[in-house]
């Protein structure tokens, strides 16, 4: 079995994103593609899936010609793609969500027995025995969610599977279980096409690898020909020459001290001090806690017990309005529920942190407002340059996320709390986030940095902190720090 | 959903022990009468609810079909006559839906210039009230099953069917699906727009016969019926829990909703309030009953 | 468009021709108003007269401002059916600006300044019904009172106190108002009725503000079988309600308020004006009791 | 927007075109004095949209503050008795906004029973119509600048002032964000529940405003004026592209959805359309219009 992709084209308005795209892949192969934010990725996605129509060229399988009208059609032909959003239906159990359009029926009527039965031997077989059919959807977490929609599109046993990152929100063990299954589909001789932002697993899993930049293919290669740094070189278009920064120097004094923070059911006797000049990480696999912790500290949610200062004054936050005003800021991990405003523009993204900052009278000064946020935009390199007054939905998750981190940097905030900044992020565009976090912790700011990713945990802070169970389970310097040994503290047994 | 439930025995008890012509066998006979059209009503309702869509059409369609079943049986058989003006409502609720799904419109505008294009028709059909000779024209609306009026068991069989309808096929659940996430829905390769427009034809049916029993059981069918039906409506499926965004409510709590509804103008009428002070605290005991709710919806989560 | 070159019936004035009367309607949706309308351009009809027909669906400011629109429009004189409203003074202001005839029907302001009123007296067609009813029921009994609502509606206020002063001083009777409105509307008296007889079952009479309402409370006394026990007495002479009453049932009464009558005479009284004659500044129509002796007399009447 | 313009320009030419009494200068004031109520609400309701929500109560609030303001005058100085009425719109809509804000109750279903409360009220405060007998309050109504209704000038500075706090003040601003995306604005450090009991605080003092100057211009205040004006508001709102779900709608294009329902009526009107028919029309001319709107969206994206 062959796909074949041959000259594609495809323009959004008056915008050409995709240039003339090739890419072939046969049954049993993975194909991996990479490129930078808003390279068009997902767009060559959607156009295999049938979501969107292309302009031009040619989708060609098995040496039939394909002519994808609508996603029902790339079914049809045995293509199944997993999004990079999700799109389960929250209000309807996983069970209806595997089986959507084919719940099994009798004298008309759903089989509910037999539907559970299929949905439980689905999930079983994709290798995520641990979720319930009957759960509502909404009512799992991100990870479980996504292994949903890939067990779903697993029920039709395509012959292509597309997956738009699916990685981004997975970690662990539940990262494991999705390798094993692409190496499972892989030996029933079907097609993966693989996109990632994550390059180690890229050489690890794929057969071939596309690199994408501006809508072109700039190289088809084959992971035991290239490097890491060969593929960042090529998406980016230039040579970056180090992804992470210089050490720093030695931090200064005490800014955020957090002792014994307790929320039950979330985290436990949480103790960390954060420090003027410092970068901290903080790892942990899906569910530790992390991200609720981020919560507290930000005055989202009540402490039950514990402290918190800043400069050795103890803080109460009762709602982020007053975490704000002392000097915190918090990037998010769910951009499109808690980061931005889809359907205001990028200047008013950026400027919602600030609105009372720049005022004349009781009214907005509209004329400089307008030059800093051009200014945050040329800094953060948000594409496009001219995308001030763009809807911020139609940018690249890349730059949405760039547009965010914009925003709580006019706020001026002197502890900056990073809730897995770099997801979905290409690397140049992490290489830019570590510098501008670099500067920041330079002068004299404290940056916490949450973050599944291993590498960067490591590489980009001063110390890292694990968090296993809803507790502090270890402490390394990063200088020091391998990424075993940080691994180690996330899943080990409690003593 | 079981707030709902200890909210109706509350009233109920109230209305046991502050009244005594509550639990009589005629106002428990009038309460079981009042409710079919706000029942039928807010069944239709529901389903549009579903979808993430409002039909505020509903009242003006009663009128019309109303007023048309009266009229045509001078012509026609009476269940010929009552089935062409059902139809005419599920015709009415397909136009509705093709101007919502596909041509993409806000079902708020869509079904609003409906609510006055389909009154004007109904003007237009008869000026005057129409009284239909042929007392068979009654029996639908009259005719008791036991000791329950017949049409009473129609709107409880719309509910049950319903009921079966939105929980157990294919297409009931592909209504809730589109409320939760229409793309998906699409993707699935199941039609957003089908289900859409079968949805506000299911408001136009019920809506339709709501406004054939009306008809019969007044004995007399007037365009002028029917005016503001959709609030209650609406206030019948939020009142059981239903999210306007869609996606969510059920058949049961929307028939609490009804319940409540028809508890509180008969406790009104039953203390023999005066008509706006009913007006005053009737708006004051829904704003009472959701909060009741909410307080419980958010305890449990 | 409706004005002709053929000459009329003969009762047709040479001088109405051409003429164009508008007719502002506070509502329309009711029978009782829309047979005045229709009755106005029937009466226009025969006389070669151009009538402009607004409907301000029941709200005032509407009516105001189709009054400007009818002005626009350049009317010789206009005609106001104001429903329940009790005064327009905006729009009679424009009128009298404008310098044009105001002839009001069926409704007769409180303020401002009219050419001329034709209309019904309402508190007396309330007595009529009371009268009625005391004969109908020498022993008294408990009477109800289903009202149309809502309660600024000084026309049912009219119809129920004059009920209320024919029967209230006799203590043979006991009335019963009902607590919430019937509209108007059929559906709206079944259901009131409905509640009524649920707390009282021993009602002798039931008087409705209008015959739509006490077509529906017939029909809620028959389902609850005591068409024998209950005699019904409306208002305004709606067809529906003399067919009933010609039967010889438990509707026993109405008072004429007949719309057609109104209209026309409402429709002439502005020809007269615009031909400069002097004419009677309130007429009042008289409103005949309808009862099971004259009932037919009515039906033909209003069927031809 | 663009072609919300290239509409009214064609309505505007259809009519002067097809009859003679448009373009007189009757015709045109009676135009400006006739939208007045519509776009007073429609601002008010255009500002509770933009969070997303919705408020049904308006034309009620418009009732019971007409009465209340013509009642009042007998113990207090006109100006006084406006402002103490205004005061009470204000009022309503903090209640509602508290209710929808605070305690997280469906906007639907909160102002749905405000619209039957506030009724009642209405007519608890006067069963009968108060027509003030001092000519002093009817100056407001009726006074002209130049050859402009005062009313229409209060309406037009609602609309400007209101535009110029939408799109440029913080709070303006903040009201936008929340119909977005209200999680994102609370965690940008902005008060939700502050911004959103402001938008229906706004709505309440529109639909007051309203109300005082729809009695002064009528000459008498009836607690039973402004059934289902809330329905026109909204049509404007969303005839001028705002969508229901919040977050999206223009000061200007809600205005041209006012001016497009105002051209509809007098059009209807002016061509002497039966009454009837102007209903069967009014819906369907509103169909068209967001039809031809819907398309040329599509066009541009
Ligand atoms: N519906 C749309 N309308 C207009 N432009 C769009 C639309 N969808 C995508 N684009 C643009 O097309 C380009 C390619 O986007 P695409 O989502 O394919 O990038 P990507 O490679 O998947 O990026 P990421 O790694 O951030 O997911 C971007 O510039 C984006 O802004
Ligand atoms: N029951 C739930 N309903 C809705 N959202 C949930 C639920 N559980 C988790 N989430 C959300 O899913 C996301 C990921 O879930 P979770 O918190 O378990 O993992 P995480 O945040 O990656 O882990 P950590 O807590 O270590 O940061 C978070 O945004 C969380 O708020
Ligand atoms: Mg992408
Ligand atoms: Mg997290």
């Amino acid at each position: 079995m062959t796909l074949e992709v041959r000259a594609v084209r495809k323009a959004y308005g008056s915008v050409e994103v995709l240039h003339g795209v090739d890419l072939i892949g046969n049954g049993g192969d993975v194909v991996a593609v990479v490129g930078a934010n808003g390279a068009g990725k997902s767009t060559l996605i959607k156009i295999l899936s049938g979501a969107e129509s292309l302009d031009s060229g040619e989708l060609w399988l098995d040496g039939q010609r394909l002519a994808l009208r609508t996603p029902h059609d790339a079914q049809a032909a045995g293509i199944r793609t997993v999004y990079q959003e999700l799109t389960l239906i929250p209000g309807l159990s996983v069970t209806e969500n595997l089986l959507l359009g084919r719940m099994p029926r009798r004298a008309g009527l759903i089989d509910w027995t037999e539907a559970h039965r299929r949905a439980r031997t689905l999930l079983d077989e994709a290798g995520f025995s641990g979720i319930d059919p009957a759960t509502l959807a909404g009512d799992l977490t991100v990870a479980r969610q996504q292994m949903v929609e890939i067990a779903k599109a697993l029920a039709s046993e395509p012959r292509v599977l597309v997956l738009d990152e699916p990685s981004a929100v997975l970690a662990g063990r539940d990262l494991d279980a999705l390798f094993a299954l692409i190496r499972r589909l892989q030996e029933r001789g079907v097609l993966i096409i693989y996109v990632s932002h994550r390059l180690a697993e890229v050489t690890e899993l794929a057969t071939s690898i596309v690199v994408i930049r501006d809508g072109t293919v700039v190289k088809t290669t084959e992971p035991a020909r290239t490097s890491e740094n060969e593929l960042i070189t090529l998406m980016a278009g230039r040579k970056l020459e180090r992804i992470y920064p210089d050490a720093r120097p030695e931090p200064g004094g005490e800014l955020l001290t957090v002792r014994g923070l307790s929320r039950p059911g979330e985290f436990e006797n949480v103790s960390f001090t954060l420090h003027a000049g410092e970068i901290v990480g903080m790892f942990g696999l899906v569910g530790a806690g992390r991200s609720e912790l981020a919560r507290c500290l930000f005055g989202d949610t009540r402490v039950a017990s514990g402290t918190v200062s800043l400069d050795g004054t103890p803080v109460r936050f009762d709602h982020p309005a007053a975490a704000i005003s002392a000097g915190l800021a918090l990037v998010t991990e769910d951009r499109k529920r808690t980061g931005m405003v889809a359907s205001m523009s990028v200047r008013d993204n950026i400027a919602l942190a600030t609105l009372h900052a720049r005022k004349r009278g009781p009214l907005i000064d509209r004329r400089r407002q307008k030059a800093t946020v051009n200014e945050m935009i040329a800094k953060f390199d948000i594409r496009p340059d001219d995308c001030a007054a763009l809807p911020i939905a139609t940018l690249s998750g890349g730059n949405q996320q760039k547009s965010i981190l914009a925003k709580w940097l006019l706020a001026g905030p002197r502890v900056l709390i990073l809730d897995e900044p770099t997801r979905g992020v290409d690397m140049a565009t992490r290489v830019d986030i570590y510098r501008t976090i670099d500067a920041l912790a330079r002068s004299g700011h404290a940056v916490l940095l949450i973050s599944s990713d291993l590498a960067e945990v490591i590489g980009a802070t001063d110390r890292v902190l694990v968090m296993r169970n809803g507790q502090i389970s270890g402490e390394i310097r990063s200088d020091t720090a391998t990424e075993d040994q940080v691994l180690g503290y996330s899943i080990r047994e409690a003593a | 959903m079981g707030i709902l439930v200890v909210l109706l025995v509350v009233m109920v008890g109230v209305m046991a022990l502050s009244t005594d012509g509550f639990l009589t066998e005629r106002n428990l006979t009038n309460l079981l009468k009042q409710m079919v059209t706000t029942g039928l009503l807010a069944f239709g309702m529901l389903v549009v609810i579903l979808t993430g869509g409002i039909d505020l059409s509903v009242g003006s369609v009663v009128a019309f079909t109303g007023i048309v079943s009266a009229g045509l049986i001078a012509d026609l058989p009476i269940p010929v006559a009552m089935a062409v003006a059902i139809a005419a409502g599920i015709g009415f609720g397909l136009i509705n839906g093709i101007l919502v799904a596909g041509f993409n419109l806000a079902p708020f505008v869509v079904t609003l210039a409906a609510l006055t294009t389909i009154r004007g028709l109904a003007f237009v059909y008869s000026e005057v009230p129409i009284s239909p000779s042929d007392p068979g024209f009654f029996s639908l609306g009259t005719a008791m099953v036991g000791p329950i009026p017949l049409t009473t068991v129609i709107m409880f069989a719309v509910f049950i069917v319903g009921g079966i309808f939105l929980s157990q096929t294919p297409a009931g659940r592909a209504i809730y699906a589109i409320g939760g996430n229409a793309e998906t829905v699409r993707l699935a390769g199941i039609s957003v727009r089908k289900h859409v427009v079968l949805a506000y034809a299911i408001s136009g049916a019920c809506a339709g016969l709501a406004g054939v029993i009306l008809a019969s059981r007044v004995g007399i069918a007037q365009p002028s019926v029917g005016v503001a039906f959709e609030l209650d409506a609406i206030a019948a499926c939020v009142i059981g829990g239903a999210s306007l965004a869609g996606g969510r409510g059920s058949v049961r709590a929307a028939f609490g909703g009804v319940l409540v509804l028809a508890l509180i103008n008969n406790l009104l009428n039953l203390h023999g309030v005066q008509s706006y002070w009913q007006q005053v605290l009737k708006g004051l005991i829904i704003v009472a009953v959701i909060l009741v709710q909410r307080r419980s919806q958010r305890r449990r989560t | 468009a409706c004005s002709s070159d053929k000459d009329g019936d003969g009762s047709g004035d040479g001088k109405a021709k051409g003429r164009t009367v508008g007719v502002a309607n506070f509502t329309l949706g009711g029978p009782y108003f829309n047979g005045m309308d229709r009755a106005i351009k029937a009466q226009a009809e025969s006389k070669g007269v151009t009538v402009i027909s607004t409907d301000a669906n029941g709200d005032a400011a509407k009516l105001a401002s189709n009054v400007e629109d009818l002005i626009s429009r350049k009317v010789d004189a206009v005609i106001i059916s104001g429903g329940p409203l009790e005064s327009a003074p905006a729009a009679l202001n424009s009128l009298k600006a404008a310098k044009i005839p105001v002839i009001l029907v069926d409704r007769k302001f409180q303020t401002g300044e009219y050419t001329s009123w034709i209309g019904p007296d309402n508190q007396r067609i309330g007595v009529q019904d009371g009268e009625f009813l005391a004969k109908q029921l020498p022993d008294g009994g408990k009477v109800a009172i289903i009202k149309g609502g809502p309660a600024d509606n000084s026309i049912g206020l009219a119809r129920t106190n004059g009920l209320k002063s024919a029967l209230g001083k006799d203590s043979k009777f006991t009335l019963v108002e009902a607590p919430d409105f019937g509209n108007w509307g059929s559906d709206g008296g079944l259901a009131v009725m409905e509640s009524l007889l649920a707390s009282h079952k021993d009602l002798k009479a039931v008087f409705c503000e209008n015959d739509a309402m006490c077509l529906g409370a017939q029909r809620a006394i028959a389902n609850a079988n005591l068409s024998s026990q209950i005699i019904i007495a409306g208002v305004d002479g709606q067809l529906e309600a003399l067919q009933e009453i010609a039967k010889g049932g438990n509707y026993v009464v109405t008072g004429l308020n007949s719309a057609d009558q109104i209209g026309r005479l409402g429709l002439d009284r502005a020809i007269e004006v615009l031909d400069g004659k002097n004419v009677e500044k309130d007429t009042v129509v008289d409103s005949p009791q309808i009862t099971k002796q004259n009932a037919q007399e009515f039906i033909d009447k209003s069927k031809s």
